[in-house]
């Protein structure tokens, strides 16, 4: 069955024209991004997103799979257990976060680090 | 009743935990002497065909891992008996020198008894995992005896001691496991037998294919050499021997020396005699050169304990040359000697232990003129010096004396010729140590036989046995060879049929 | 017979035994004990020679180990033949006289029971040695012996000298034996047994042959070096003197240094020439060299230790030739008088309360007639004078050496000359003249009837040993069966008849010496000073010399005493010196390698307990508790995985 | 299709709920009802999973109760068990509250699952029930900064690290198009293999069973986790959560690798052919076992020496991983069994330890074997065990993993192996010589409590007797299980 263009703009190529390849590309530039966002920022809020980036990259790759490989929705099922298990995760996260930053004023990561050798 | 001899000391172990502490020491004593008895009772019902193999009436073999084919097998032979004698010898000796121990006495006794387990089991065992498990379960004890009861720097010999033997033993245990799994018996179950490969090796079926073989032998050549100990993986033992008390010295230098040696006989050698002949010129070399630098090394030292213990490497070094020498003689000086040197060294530790307990350091430069004060003292003493440098009447002699005919007559004559300029480096170090200890004129603070008594009672009830086993051993050496020559005769057969095309005299 | 032997021998063994466990509780601390002991072995030797005396040879062994294959079993055993009764006797008489001796010389010593102990001890070794039936027996003997002279050597260790006497002489001699082990290990390789007629046979059948017979004929013959202090082992023998005179008496005149020869004597079958060549060389200018040491000595115990290195030497000069049975001949009669002369030493050290040096002493005659008497008859016996045992011996070995080797003749004969010379020079210093030390010659006196009975009987057989119609050498000193073998011993017949040009050289050569001796140190005792000085400060000397003297001292003297100090200067720095730097060199040498174990060996182990530390350091280090490091290490290093993968 | 081996997790389930309520509705007045609802949760649990009848057949499409799968899930129960009763005695609360309780019981459920998982959905999600729970669980004492440092880097590592190994399978679903194991196994088997894509999700996925097996290089957390987390949950996870990742990389590569070309070796022999993933595990385990061992050297403090102890051996355990055989599965499994008793009763005595003597650095264990001998010797056991010396359930553990790998053939990797464990020696020796060699600090002597000396027999009696007896079932038994992951029961 194939899918009825939500846009009908003209010109614009409907989503079955544009094939798998972009859509990889742009999860593996998502995923990237989110990894260099969690290696490169001090804020442990701002890594949290970067995780959360990356899992979402995953997320676009199974959807787009699943849209072109044999169609039998697996990867989306799998999509929609990722998105629940990240809020989850993100939840605890963002509560262990609170819990070690109250006591002090700026969400840094690099001050954490009492435990070492 | 091999098990009963093994587990005798077991017993006295449960004994020592469960009564009072001050018993310790008697059970301990009690114990020892009962395997002495067990041992004597052994040798007794052994005849010649017994002492030639280990398939006699004596072996207990029962199933203890059947899935992989691991056996509870217990044999004795001739080469077995005399080291179990003399385990159990210098152990009721060692037993009588520990009477005075006072730190952590019930704990002390356990650990001797544990280490006398480990060290019978070792010499009986003859399923190769059973050996490496008493093999290693000799290591704890002696790790607590050094470490708990030791001299000043007792931790850190403690756990050189302990690193040292466990890296050369991890290396046996990885050449043990090839042997095994590249030799499987009928039907795949794995066989673990020393007489099954020793026989198969003897008929000229090569255990492993010749690259494998050689890693494997090397592997148990450096496990075993760590023990004996050979040139260069000596270094362990001037610091055991220093730190260890003095019982547990004589036990380390009358025994545990003695399993390296007992190891390469019984299991390196007769599995790869083909590559044992090969490399027979490098054993040669090594034990050549720890004839002559440990008696070197052992004439630079100034603490007296250290100076035994480097001549104990010297002396272990004919050990191995008669090894390498693959001939009837040869091996024969190497077992003698180690019989020989397992109760003169450990006369020496006494010696040294009892000038140590009276003037609490072992500096020979500070000692001088004992024979006036202590005359009993010097006499056992310079008897002991005279033993070890290999004065004839005295065992010493004639181990040193078989070996160099061995060596001569085998393969690397080169190395009698340089082994004998040992002898007179030996001969120098004992009589410079005479005379710094017993001769010369005695500085005022040994004068006063208060604090310096001669030999007590009991130290002489230690030395007397002693003494008189090695001028026996020194006079009547036929009692001692004829236990152990038929099994040495059968190893030269099958090293020189292994070498086929044997280069020496043809002798022997 | 053989309980005869046992006898022999257990009866030291015995006394050793009692003496040393019970010795100073006994009456007069054990000495009577241990005199009825080697009186025992003595009256057994009589029995010996009495019953070998027409020939019989004895024989019993008995099996002692087995060290290599079923067949090659070792033995001990007992011989019994003409030379072994020979030596017995000589052992025997002369232990039994240093023990009565001893007595007298001892007496008051703190150690007095101990002495006597290790005395027994000494004559059980000897015996031992001498009876043995086999090499291996022999050489148990041989290093007991050495044992036994390291205990009598350093019977005064409170002193360090006589300890360090001690220790030299076990040390010197242990070299020596590293030549005998050689030859047992290549004897056992070739022949497999040390039975002597099983080695005599196999070198017969051409079994053991080059180069296994010259190597272990050279290592036999360098453990007699050792023993018997032959150049250049002979370091020993003079410090040995820091023992008691009859010690020195006992052991550096008698037995232990005669060890040598009597093993060299038994060995000779297996010595090919060029083996015997070398022990004539080594015997002649050992015994040419010794006399010129001895001339320049004043220690009179040091002389005669020097006298004996040289008498042995020509022993060796014998047995080297070929003259084997002068050899042992002129052993026994040295035997008699060195062992006279040390006691008669021993006498005079006593006297003059343990004075050594003989510039001390002179005119002691007129004090100790029976020990100036008896001295005389040994410097006569030993100087070669007519009629005298030294006579005999010394002869039948220079008319050996005439036959073979004439080089060495001119050598022995030299030497000959000289032992006259400082013979005569040590009695005229000690004995005549006048006494130049008044507080010495007043208090000497002569020592009991123990002291001067033993000099007595000595002088007697010094004197009455070498006449040739007792026939005794004739019948015991038999050359053995095998020694005429062509080919290996090319011996010769080896009985040489006394040559006329020979025996008149001899005679010539020791009266030359006595006479000699006696101007220069009799007449001239006045001027002696004088007469050495030159040899300092030789042109202010010339120019106040009589004609006589100058000529005399230019043509004889100064030669000799330059000659003898080169001699003993090269002795003391040169080998003695290279011995005690070795000894020296040795333990700095040990203290550096005893470093270098340390540090190099042990210092590698400890380099891998201090790798493994340093890369934990490392671990634990980039363990620094910051998470984004954590993060940007892990991804890192997942991405070097990615390449490695991606590589492959 | 029957529900039969799904009981073990409806009743875990049902523990959760009970423990809730029975926590509400207490309200904190009567403690002892949720912990004796919880355990008795996780032993019916075990129980049910023994009685789970063996199959090869799928349950639920997602689900394989074959005889690895149960063993796993009995493991997991039991220290669960031994967790819960360690922390009413261990350092921890006083009395562990119901959240505690959920915790650990949801984390077990997490476990049970992973090791029965057929499928990637299953896996991942098991593989987060097990992480997520962990991540507070480490944090449960807010009051004390040092464990609330420890929760943050462990968050933060481990959503990295899973969201790494999500990503990979992400690829790994898109390149075989299916998320079922055995459907993975044939996709690769037609060619997906080869794709360069599927090296690098492989590769992906195995960063994030690295950061769960605390293998180099994502071995990072482990040390600070476990100093800062209470002894017992770090006990809980040393042991527990890292069977379970070891058991989902088990199942991950049954699948993959029979159909995985094997690609070139660069080290000639030294490590075991076999996909890409086999090889990044054989470089995982020689470091990981290395650089554990390394670590551990210089350690000052009981707790953070353990960690690094910990380390060391998930690289044994990928040694025996990456040989892959039947001997290997079979010592794997032994190796997990006895590491549990060992590992479990280290971490036992040094929460006793820190609790007793107020900390855990080792100075301050100096004479401990004479102020109580009981507890001196079972440490001493546990650590001699831990190096594999023969008398004890260690050295048959330790035997078996290097057995394999000798069959194998690889007898350089071997003796990497044994002299890692010298290397041991040295600082399991250390602790030693200051609880027996070191003068005493004080002579208070310590007593412990009754059900301290019970647990603690419980845990080091099995360490002692299997050392020495009962060789020959045990190893029966592990041969039976072990292969089992290679189908076939």
């Amino acid at each position: 069955m194939s899918p009825v263009p939500l846009l009908a703009l003209p010109g614009a190529p409907s989503l079955a024209a544009v094939g798998l390849g972009p859509y990889l590309v742009v999860g593996a530039a998502l995923f990237s991004a989110g990894l260099v966002t969690v290696l490169a920022r001090r804020n442990a809020v701002a890594i949290l997103i970067g995780i959360e980036l990356m899992l979402n990259a995953a997320n676009l790759n199974l959807v787009a799979f699943d849209r072109f490989g044999p169609g039998l929705v697996r990867g989306q099922v799998f999509a929609l257990f990722v998105l629940v298990i990240a809020a989850a995760e993100a939840a605890v996260a963002l509560a262990i976060v609170l819990n070690v930053f109250d006591s002090r004023d700026r969400v840094d990561v690099d001050q954490v680090r009492s435990l070492k050798g | 009743m091999l098990s009963l001899l093994v587990f005798t000391p077991i017993a006295g172990l449960l004994a020592c935990w469960v009564l009072p502490a001050r018993h310790a020491r008697a059970i301990n004593l009690v114990t020892c002497a009962a395997a002495l008895v067990l041992s004597v009772v052994v040798w007794q019902r052994m005849d010649a065909a017994a002492l030639g193999s280990l398939a006699n009436p004596l072996a207990e073999r029962a199933a203890w891992i059947p899935p992989v084919g691991i056996e509870y097998y217990l044999a004795i032979d001739g080469v077995s008996l005399a080291l179990v004698l003399l385990t159990t010898f210098v152990a009721f000796v060692s037993a009588i020198a520990s009477w005075r121990v006072e730190k952590l006495e019930r704990g002390y006794h356990m650990m001797f008894l544990l280490l006398l387990t480990g060290m019978l089991g070792v010499f009986l065992a003859e399923d190769l995992f059973l050996f490496y498990i008493f093999w290693e379960v000799m290591l704890l004890p002696m790790y607590f005896l050094i470490g708990i009861w030791g001299g000043p720097r007792r931790q850190y010999a403690a756990i050189k001691f302990f690193l040292y033997t466990l890296a050369g033993s991890v290396l046996l245990l990885a050449a043990i496991i090839l042997v095994v799994l590249k030799n499987p018996g009928e039907g795949g179950r794995l066989v673990w037998a020393i007489d099954h490969y020793t026989a198969l090796a003897a008929s000229g079926h090569a255990l492993l294919e010749s690259g494998l073989a050689g890693l494997a032998f090397v592997f148990m050549f450096i496990g075993f050499a760590i023990k004996v100990p050979c040139w260069p993986f000596h270094t362990w033992l001037p610091d055991a021997h220093v730190e260890a008390p003095t019982p547990i010295s004589m036990i380390l230098a009358g025994v545990l020396l003695k399993m390296g040696g007992y190891g390469l006989i019984r299991i390196a050698y007769p599995f790869f005699p083909a590559t044992a002949m090969d490399l027979s010129t490098w054993v040669a070399a090594i034990s050549v050169i720890a004839i002559v630098y440990g008696a070197f090394v052992a004439m630079g030292q100034t603490d007296f304990k250290r100076l035994i213990a480097y001549s104990s490497v010297s002396h272990m070094g004919f050990v191995t040359l008669g090894l390498a020498s693959g001939t009837d003689e040869g091996l024969n000086g190497a077992m003698y000697m180690m019989l020989a040197h397992g109760t003169i060294s450990a006369m020496l530790f006494m010696v040294v232990g009892v000038i140590y307990d009276r003037a609490h350091h072992r500096d020979l430069d500070r000692f001088g003129g004992l024979a006036w004060t202590m005359p009993r003292y010097a006499m056992f003493g310079s008897f002991a010096f005279f033993a070890s440098l290999g004065l004839p009447g005295m065992s010493g002699f004639i181990a040193e004396f078989t070996t160099f005919l061995g060596a001569f007559a085998g393969v690397d004559r080169w190395a009698a010729f340089v082994a004998l300029l040992g002898v007179v480096l030996t001969a120098a170090y004992y009589l410079i140590t005479l005379q710094k200890v017993y001769l010369g004129d005695t500085p005022a603070v040994y004068k006063d036989p208060k604090h310096y008594p001669d030999l007590t009672a009991r130290e002489v009830a230690v030395l007397a046995p002693l003494a008189l086993v090695t001028l026996y051993m020194g006079l009547v050496p036929s009692t001692a060879m004829d236990l152990y020559m038929d099994v040495a005769r059968g190893l030269t057969r099958t090293l020189a049929q292994a070498a086929s095309g044997f280069p020496g005299l043809g002798l022997g | 017979m053989l309980t005869v032997a046992l006898a022999i021998l257990a009866a030291p063994l015995v006394g050793f035994v009692l003496q040393y466990a019970w010795g100073p509780r006994l009456w007069r601390q054990g000495d009577w004990l241990t005199l009825l002991a080697i009186g025992v072995s003595l009256v057994g030797s009589g029995v010996v020679l009495a019953d070998v005396w027409g020939g019989a040879t004895y024989r019993w062994t008995w099996e002692w180990f087995t060290p290599g294959a079923v067949g090659s079993a070792l033995s001990i055993g007992i011989a019994i033949d003409g030379l072994t009764a020979v030596m017995l006797c000589v052992v025997s008489l002369v232990a039994f006289l240093v023990h009565l001796f001893s007595m007298g010389y001892m007496h008051g010593d703190p150690k007095y029971p101990l002495f006597f102990a290790w005395l027994q001890m000494f004559s059980f070794s000897m015996l031992v040695l001498v009876l043995a039936g086999n090499l291996l027996h022999l050489f148990m003997g041989w290093e007991l012996v050495g044992l036994c002279s390291y205990k009598l050597i350093g019977f005064w260790s409170e002193r360090p000298a006589p300890a360090n006497a001690a220790r030299k002489a076990f040390l010197t001699t242990r070299i020596g034996d590293l030549g005998m082990m050689v030859a047992l290990m290549a004897i056992y390789a070739a022949v497999g047994s040390f039975e002597f007629d099983r080695i005599f046979e196999a070198v017969e059948q051409r079994a053991f042959d080059d180069p296994w017979l010259m190597l272990a004929g050279l290592g036999l013959f360098a453990a007699a070096v050792g023993k018997s202090a032959q150049l250049p082992l002979h370091v020993w023998l003079p410090d040995a003197m820091e023992g008691p005179t009859p010690v020195s008496a006992l052991i550096h005149a008698a037995t232990m240094v005669a060890a040598g020869v009597y093993l060299v004597g038994r060995m000779v079958p297996l010595l090919s020439p060029e083996v015997l060549a070398v022990i004539a060389v080594i015997g002649a200018v050992t015994a040419l060299m010794a006399g010129l040491i001895a001339l320049a000595q004043d220690d009179i115990k040091k002389v005669l230790a020097y006298s004996t290195v040289s008498q042995l030497g020509y022993m060796f000069l014998g047995l080297g030739v070929g003259a084997w049975h002068a050899g042992l001949f002129h052993l026994t009669t040295h035997a008699f008088f060195k062992a006279l002369m040390f006691l008669g030493s021993g006498s005079v050290i006593h006297a003059c309360h343990h004075e050594q040096d003989m510039r001390k002493m002179g005119g002691l005659l007129r004090r100790l007639p029976v020990t100036g008497g008896t001295f005389a008859v040994g410097v006569l016996a030993i100087a070669g004078a007519p009629f005298l045992s030294g006579f005999y011996s010394k002869d039948a070995i220079l008319s050996g050496a005439w036959n073979r080797f004439p080089l060495l003749f001119w050598i022995g004969l030299a030497a000959a000359v000289l032992t006259a010379f400082y013979m005569t020079r040590l009695y005229v210093l000690t004995f005549l003249g006048r006494p130049r030390d008044e507080h010495v010659h007043a208090h000497a006196h002569e020592g009991g009837l123990s002291m001067t009975l033993p000099l007595l009987v000595l002088a007697v057989l010094s004197v009455v040993a070498g006449w040739p119609f007792l026939g005794w050498d004739a019948a015991l000193l038999a050359p053995p069966t095998h020694l005429r073998v062509e080919g290996v011993a090319t011996v010769g017949d080896l009985h040489f008849e006394h040559d006329g040009t020979v025996m008149v050289l001899a005679i010539a050569a020791g009266l030359v010496g006595l006479v000699a001796g006696y101007a220069v140190f009799g007449r001239l005792a006045h001027r002696l000073d004088a007469l050495k000085a030159p040899f300092r400060g030789l042109e202010r000397a010339f120019a106040r010399k009589f004609w006589f003297d100058e000529l005399y001292r230019e043509v004889v003297l100064r030669p000799a005493y330059g000659l003898a100090a080169w001699f003993t200067a090269t002795d003391q720095r040169g080998v003695d010196g290279v011995v005690n730097a070795v000894g020296r060199g040795g333990t700095r040498g040990a203290r550096v390698s005893a470093f270098v174990d340390r540090v190099v060996v042990d210092g590698l182990v400890r380099l891998t307990g201090a790798v493994c530390q340093f890369l934990g350091a490392g671990v634990s280090l980039l363990q620094s508790g910051r998470v984004r490091l954590y993060l940007g290490v892990s991804v890192g290093a997942l991405a070097v995985i990615l390449l490695l993968e991606g590589l492959s | 299709m029957d529900l039969g081996p799904l009981l073990p997790a409806v009743l875990l389930t049902l523990g959760i709920l009970g423990v809730i309520v029975t926590d509400l509705l207490g309200r904190g007045r009567r403690p002892a009802v949720p912990v004796t609802l919880a355990l008795a949760a996780l032993a019916a649990a075990a129980v049910a999973a023994l009685g789970i009848p063996t199959g090869d057949g799928l349950v639920l499409g997602v689900l394989r109760a074959d005889a690895f799968g149960v063993v796993f899930a009995v493991f997991c129960c039991g220290v669960g068990f031994v967790s819960i009763l360690a922390t009413l005695r261990g350092e921890a609360l006083r009395t562990p509250g119901g959240e505690f309780l959920t915790l650990v019981l949801s984390a077990v459920l997490g476990m049970v699952m992973l090791a029965m998982s057929a499928d990637l959905v299953m896996l991942y999600l098991a593989f987060e029930l097990v992480s997520i729970p962990s991540y507070v669980l480490v944090g449960m004492r807010r009051a004390d900064p040092r464990a609330n440092e420890a929760s943050l880097k462990y968050v933060l590592f481990g959503a990295v690290s899973s969201g790494a190994m999500l990503y990979g399978l992400s690829w790994i679903v898109g390149l075989c198009g299916t998320t079922s194991l055995d459907g993975l196994g044939a996709a690769l088997a037609n060619g997906a293999a080869s794709e360069p894509a599927f090296v690098v999700a492989s590769v992906l996925v195995f960063a994030g069973f690295a950061f769960k097996i605390s293998a180099v290089p994502f071995h990072f957390w482990a040390p600070d986790v476990y100093a800062g987390a209470p002894a017992a949950v770090a006990g809980f996870l040393a042991v527990a959560s890292k069977a379970a990742g070891f058991a989902g990389l088990v199942r991950v590569v049954a699948a993959t690798l029979p159909s995985v070309p094997a690609l070139g070796d660069p080290l000639g022999g030294l490590l075991p052919e076999g996909g890409p993933l086999i090889r990044a595990m054989a470089v995982g385990a020689l470091l990981t076992m290395t650089f554990g061992n390394l670590g551990a050297l210089r350690q000052r403090e009981i707790k953070r020496l353990l960690a690094w102890s910990s380390i060391a051996h998930a690289g044994y355990l990928l040694l025996a991983l990456c040989v892959w055989s039947p001997d290997a599965m079979a010592a794997l499994v032994l190796y997990l069994v006895a590491y549990l008793f060992m590992n479990l009763a280290a971490f036992l005595i040094a929460g006793i330890v820190i609790r007793e003597l107020g900390t855990g650095d080792l100075a301050a264990l100096g004479g401990l074997g004479r102020r109580h001998p009981g507890l001196g010797l079972a440490l001493a056991v546990v650590l001699f065990s831990l190096t594999g010396l023969p008398p004890f359930f260690g050295f048959v553990a330790k035997y078996s993993v290097f057995y394999a790998v000798l069959a194998k053939g690889y007898v350089w990797l071997a003796v990497i192996g044994l002299v890692n464990g010298v290397i041991s020696l040295y600082y399991y020796a250390r602790v030693l010589s200051f609880l027996y060699l070191a003068e005493p600090a004080e002579e208070r002597t310590l007593r412990l409590g009754w059900p301290d000396r019970g647990l603690l027999a419980a845990l080091v009696l099995p360490v002692v007797v299997f050392g020495v007896a009962f060789w020959g079932d045990l190893l029966e038994w592990a041969r039976r299980v072990g292969p089992a992951v290679f189908g076939g029961g």
